[in-house]
């Protein structure tokens, strides 16, 4: 038998009858329940302050949430995504599938790079929703979005192609919960650059960030880090 | 007796059919089988903030046998496979199957040597969330999905084409 | 279900032959929290052995983070303690900094701070109300999930995911503190501690509560030194060891908080030292936010790192004191953009091993109380 | 009518009542522990979720019934009826109500007003322990065989504070038919209080309510079916309807309980202070006096319900310990202050 | 005196490397001698609890570094065949992480392990902490713990034949599967 310290037991006499202490949670559970009934005739779906009925009242849901992906269109209604599969290689669950294509004569005002996906699958059920392939992102074509309801009776249909994607970010502009632009927090100057210098990196960013549209700027405010790679050879 | 309503076309049929829809569909019993961060979530779904219980699912046991809907919200590892088949087959029919996130449905980030990759080929599965962990009302939504299902169900008729096909192969 | 366990308990081993019965608890029991399982041998209620089996959620998160990029695996930490994920991604993200030798920006740390001093709020709270659960008292825990739906929002505001946070990135946080932090807090504050407030007056002071928490699982110090308990466990037992204050990282050591330490290691104490945590964590939070919000509005908030990650080779460890106790990476670094080990110490493993001695001539509801009172989190027990 | 008509008609009213009783309990439990939990519990079937007990009902039906392979099978069938049916049963001799005149007659509200109805109850109470035992033991499992062992070692640990509890209000009245009871209780005591059980034995009434919680497996005495350890208890491996017979025969257990305090501690029908009967026609009477005794006997199980959802559970040793240490030794010193009150006074 | 200097007086012959990464010691013992080591620094250094135990497999460093030396090699004279080395450094390490209460100081102590004999001394008796550490460092590596009391597979389960977390066994397992077969019990 294992050793166990003496505990002695030190009641005080409310304590030792029972009765007192449960009166008192008693009075406090009939104080939820009298404020809960008042509140249960309020009209309208939220009632009890604390409760969402969820169908009808729903819950704000933050902009930066990380929902269903979309990928982006710019003002003019060009396609972002130019293919280069980045998202892919940052993906941790290795849901994402990106071919590339190149822009035909004649698709300028359909897509906004030279190159644009031909495909672009995302397995809804693989993927983890962690954001690395939004912050991964060059162009910031890839976002995940505010959609949540994602339940589906089969698991061909949790796969989401490119229209179901572009349908998403339809969706959410129509709805307006595309997420608002969001100011890159301040960078501290690296103590040592041990790989690339930060300067150029810097530099780039700067370049690239006037082309990319204020909406679709990472939330994740690291566009300096994941510009510099845009100077690396694409992948693929 | 009427031909006409025991095919299925009859009134009494179709009208004792939609009340036992109504009465499954109302009183849907989950059996929370969480095991990792969905579990959480579908904690947060169970509890005051979103309350699962308006819609019936409420009367949480961990006894397959009193349950419908068997709600698998997290990972499913290849060691606790067998357990999960189990509790599946000792559940009373008619039965329901959520998979809850990544992890249940395929497995998700996890590709791994312990990691069962999607319960689907275990044990049929009625309903996919996707989300790791998907919000508690991902939750909500599949269980309103999974009613719509059990409201659109012919228990009677369905029974009935299985006696008549049984009688058939008979002959 | 049940037959389901008397035949998993014979698979393992047959039972003993005796008087003894043999009774499976787990892996799916209400209590178990879902993946756990304890084999005990009882005597009428009176438990004779107890042995816990784990392995139900191993998910090869250690082999998988040896394939994945450093980047890559900051998503997985969240998968471990999902009751408390930020404080995994800050211990993941301050091992891989030390492996950098980088240290982040001081309004970083005081928004980690932050962020985890909330997460550790909702971890206690998820763990005091699943004792009252498995003690049977249900409406406790439901005042308190309230409360953390609230710190939920916060998490949601500020990096978009309500429990799998991955906040933060390797080299400080992408985002400011939210507006929705600006707002709530204050009331936020008083809701906590209204809601801690009504847990206490349901609880503490019940004398069925008290039968069943008090002196239940004692356990002695030097024991728990020796099974290599860490966090409120230990500190239940009266040593007064906490990593924030005995090896600071962050910026803890400019705050002022209380160490709140037990004396006979036994549920009760355990559940006190949670209530009394969460006190400290908000006045932590309080003096951070007072400080986050003297610093200027351009203060860094990153470190520049490259975007490929590739620490020298070298092998380090480093702790941070998470809800349950001492939580490590050790991280070996070949010198590549994945990491060649890395290890996780997660606290509970090592309290839930001596599982067996803590629940030895106890009941079986003390088993149970035991259990819920540990917050074993199978995420991480198993990685 | 005959007799025999007015008794039948009476006992169908009376499985209507407590069958309404349980129905509508098992909602107000859902949404009264909803309320207290700041949700909002089952709204969705019918106005305010009010046909959730059908839906329940309907669902359980036509359940597939399950009978594990290796349960004793007659036992395991025989269980829940065993259970349910005494807590019907001990409706027989609850005084729902004064009388009621209807077509000249004079009609007892009382299916059976045996002289020792008070055994009655008790007998009947002790018989439903067997339901769980039976129902715990034939199901071959050890949740469910650790559930039935709770429930036997409490329920006789239980009977006893409250047969003692009971006899005092016994010595007090000098009868043991429920209907007598309350009608001594009419009037007033020591001048302002109402004449009630209560007021006479404080003490009585608290170890009886104790006993009573205990009896009807409720929280903090709800450990043969201890959710968080047992899993369900003794009825772990029941399915579908024997299970719904479980849970049913639980709540009319409570509606007998509630009953049976409000007949022996609360005056039953009447009113205090005022007497109903000098001012109502006898239809009207009869009416109100079933709604005064129904209104008290709601109080009691929301009381039930409130209770629950506010206390923890007890741990097995020490809820013997509270019965043998505390209940039965206050029990008898009650017993015996009353029993020398009694000889005194007379 | 500093924590290397205390570290070296106290394990004094059983010092094979000593080395800091980033504040991190980390000392390396020989496997004999695990005990007497671990109990001179847990009684004369202070170090007196133990943080957590596991293993650590260098094949592919080992790969890795050959690699690039012959690269290097290669890049400097191209004709120089690689030098035949001694025998091959042993592919395991067990790495134990100690911790002093009253300093605050961390150690990482490691011994190397050969993979043709697999076992070490257990240091169960010394710390109770090492119990379930040493099992999940056999079922995932396979060293053999000589005194363990209870040296069972951890987290896999009881018929799982391989060791997964070494490096040649694949992330994505072999297929094994689990079988339970209830019918017969």
């Amino acid at each position: 038998m294992p050793r166990r310290p003496v505990v002695k037991k030190e009641y005080t006499l409310g304590e030792r009858v029972y009765l007192v202490e449960i009166t008192k949670g008693l009075g406090l559970t009939w104080k939820h329940f009298v404020f809960n009934i008042k509140a249960s005739f309020r009209k309208g779906p939220h009632t009890v302050p604390t409760c969402w009925q969820y169908p009808e009242d729903r819950r704000e849901i933050a902009p930066i949430f990380r929902g269903a992906h979309m990928l982006m269109l710019n003002e003019k209604g060009q396609e972002l995504c130019v293919g280069c599969g980045m998202c892919a290689k940052a993906c941790p669950a290795k849901c994402i599938t990106v071919k590339r294509g190149k822009r035909q004569e004649g698709e300028e005002d359909k897509y906004a790079g030279k190159t644009y996906c031909s495909t672009f699958e995302i397995d809804m059920l693989r993927c983890i929703f962690c954001g690395n392939c939004e912050s991964a992102c060059p162009k910031g074509a890839l976002v995940l979005g505010p959609g949540y309801e994602l339940a589906e009776y089969d698991m061909e249909s949790c796969i989401y192609n490119k229209e179901r994607l572009l349908a998403n970010y339809n969706e959410a502009k129509a709805e307006g919960k595309l997420k608002p632009p969001q100011k890159p927090v301040p960078v501290d100057a690296p103590p040592a650059p041990k790989k690339k210098p930060a300067a150029k990196k810097g530099a780039g960013a700067s370049a690239q960030k006037a082309k990319a549209p204020p909406k679709a700027e990472g939330k994740k405010g690291e566009d300096d880090a994941a510009k510099g790679k845009t100077e690396e050879k694409p992948a693929e | 007796m009427n031909f006409q309503a025991i095919q299925g076309e009859g009134w009494l049929l179709c009208k004792a059919e939609q009340l036992i829809n109504w009465g499954r569909s109302r009183s849907p019993w989950p059996f929370p089988y969480g095991t990792a961060c969905c579990g959480i979530e579908l904690m947060c779904a169970l509890a005051s903030g979103y309350d699962m219980a308006r819609f019936g699912a409420e009367r949480v046991a961990f006894t397959p046998r009193q349950c419908d809907v068997l709600i698998e919200a997290g990972t499913i590892t290849k060691k606790m496979v067998p357990v999960l088949k189990r509790i599946y087959d000792q559940m009373a029919e008619p039965k329901w199957v959520i998979a809850v996130g990544a992890c249940a449905c395929t497995g998700g980030v996890f590709r791994t040597y312990s990691t069962q990759q999607g319960i689907g080929s275990i044990i049929p599965v009625d309903i996919y969330i996707p989300g790791c962990p998907p919000r508690p009302e991902g939750i909500l939504y599949a269980l309103l999905k999974l009613i719509d299902k059990i409201e659109a169900d012919h228990p009677l008729y369905k029974k009935r084409q299985q006696v008549v096909e049984a009688l058939e192969a008979g002959k | 279900m049940a037959k389901e366990i008397e035949t998993v308990c014979v698979t393992t081993g047959p039972a003993e032959v005796g008087d003894y019965v043999a009774l499976n608890i787990g892996p799916i029991h209400p209590a178990m929290h879902g993946t756990l399982r304890v084999i005990t041998r009882t005597d009428g209620e009176t438990i004779i052995s107890a042995e816990p089996e784990i392995g139900y959620l191993h998910r090869g998160v250690e082999k998988l983070g040896e394939n994945l990029t450093y980047r890559q695996f900051l998503p997985l930490t969240d998968r471990l303690n999902y009751c408390s994920a930020i404080c995994n991604n800050v211990a993941y993200e301050l091992a891989v900094e030390k492996a950098l030798g980088i240290e982040v920006p001081e309004k970083a740390q005081l928004l980690r701070i932050i962020m985890m001093e909330l997460a550790r709020i909702a971890d206690h709270q998820v763990l005091v109300g699943i004792l009252g659960v498995d003690l049977g008292a249900l409406t406790p825990f439901f005042y308190l999930i309230i409360q953390r739906e609230e710190i939920y929002e916060i998490f949601e505001w500020h990096h978009g995911a309500r429990l799998t946070n991955s906040m933060g990135t390797i080299g400080g946080v992408e985002a400011e503190l939210p507006d929705r932090f600006h707002e709530k807090w204050p009331k936020m504050r008083d809701s906590i501690r209204k809601a801690n407030d009504e847990t206490d007056r349901l609880l503490t002071h019940n004398r069925i509560w008290m039968d069943r928490t008090i002196g239940v699982n004692a356990f002695c110090a030097d024991d728990a030194l020796n099974w290599g308990f860490t966090g409120p466990m230990l500190r239940a037992c009266g040593v007064k060891r906490d990593l924030r204050k005995d090896e600071p990282y962050l910026m803890y050591d400019k705050f002022d908080f209380e160490v709140p330490t037990g004396k006979h290691g036994d549920v009760f104490d355990r559940y006190m030292i949670r209530m009394l945590e969460m006190e400290e964590s908000i006045k932590i939070i309080d003096q951070a936010y007072a400080m986050y919000q003297d610093m200027p509005d351009d203060a860094p908030l990153m470190k520049k790192v490259p975007k490929i990650i590739k620490p020298p080779e070298g092998q380090i460890y480093h702790a941070i004191e998470s809800p349950n106790g001492e939580l490590g990476f050790f991280i070996k670094s070949d010198g590549t953009d994945k990491p060649y080990r890395i290890k996780i110490r997660p606290p509970c493993y090592m309290v839930y091993q001596a599982f067996g001695e803590l629940v030895q001539g106890e009941m079986i509801s003390d088993l149970i109380a035991c259990l819920s009172s540990i917050n074993v989190i199978a995420g991480e027990l198993d990685r | 009518m005959a007799d025999w008509q007015i008794d039948l008609i009476k006992v169908v009213f009376i499985w209507v009542w407590a069958l309404l009783i349980a129905v509508v309990m098992t909602w107000v439990e859902r949404r009264a522990s909803a309320m207290m939990q700041d949700r909002l519990g089952p709204n969705r079937a019918g106005p305010f979720g009010l046909f959730q007990p059908l839906a329940d009902g309907i669902k359980l039906f036509t359940k597939e019934d399950i009978i594990p392979e290796k349960a004793r099978k007659i036992l395991f069938v025989l269980g829940p009826p065993l259970f349910a049916l005494p807590a019907f049963s001990a409706y027989a001799v609850v005084p729902f109500g004064d009388k009621i005149v209807l077509g000249g007659k004079e009609i007892i509200l009382q299916v059976s007003d045996v002289n020792i109805g008070f055994l009655y109850v008790l007998a009947l109470g002790a018989i439903g322990v067997y339901g769980m035992v039976i129902g715990g033991w034939a199901s071959n499992s050890k949740y469910s065989i650790l559930g039935g062992l709770r429930a036997t070692a409490q329920l006789i640990s239980y009977e006893v504070p409250m047969g003692l509890a009971l006899l005092t209000i016994v010595l007090l009245y000098g009868t043991f038919s429920l209907r007598e009871m309350v009608l001594l209780q009419q009037g007033t005591f020591l001048g302002f209080l109402p004449n009630w059980g209560i007021f006479k034995q404080p003490l009585g009434f608290i170890i009886f309510l104790v006993a009573a919680y205990a009896e009807a497996n409720r929280v903090p005495f709800d450990l043969p079916e201890c959710e968080s350890e047992l899993v369900t208890g003794y009825h772990t491996e029941y399915g579908s309807m024997r299970l719904g017979l479980y849970l049913f025969g639980e709540y009319v257990n409570l509606g007998t309980l509630a009953a049976i305090t409000v007949s022996l501690f609360f005056g039953g029908w009447a009113l205090p202070y005022v007497d109903m009967s000098k001012f109502l026609g006898p239809v009207a009477y009869g009416i109100a006096s079933f709604t005064v005794f129904f209104l008290k006997q709601a109080f009691f199980l929301f009381l039930f319900v409130w209770v629950r959802w506010t206390v923890p559970r007890f741990r097995y040793d020490q809820l013997m310990g509270l019965g043998w240490k505390a209940l039965i030794p206050l029990g008898l010193v009650n017993l015996f202050v009353t029993a020398l009150l009694v000889q005194l006074t007379i | 005196m500093s924590l290397m200097d205390r570290i070296k007086d106290c394990l004094g012959t059983d010092l094979i490397e000593i080395s800091e990464f980033r504040g991190d010691v980390c000392v390396e013992i020989p496997k004999n001698r695990v005990i007497e080591a671990m109990t001179s620094l847990k009684e004369k250094g202070g170090f007196d609890f133990l943080s957590d135990v596991f293993g650590v497999d260098n094949i592919d460093l080992y790969a890795a570094k050959a690699k690039k030396a012959k690269k290097k090699k290669k890049g400097e004279e191209e004709e120089e065949e690689p030098k035949k080395q001694g025998p091959p450094p042993p592919r395991f390490e067990v790495i134990y992480l100690l911790l002093s209460l009253k300093t605050n100081e961390r150690l990482q102590v490691r011994v190397r392990v050969p993979e043709d004999s697999m076992d070490v001394p257990s240091v169960t008796g010394i710390w109770k902490a090492a119990t379930w550490p040493e099992r999940e460092a056999f079922d995932m590596y396979g060293f053999k713990f000589k005194g363990h009391p209870n040296l069972r597979r951890l987290l896999m389960w009881d018929e799982f034949k391989d060791h997964p977390l070494r490096k040649d066994y694949p992330l994505e397992g072999k297929g094994e599967e689990r079988h339970l077969n209830y019918d017969t019990v």
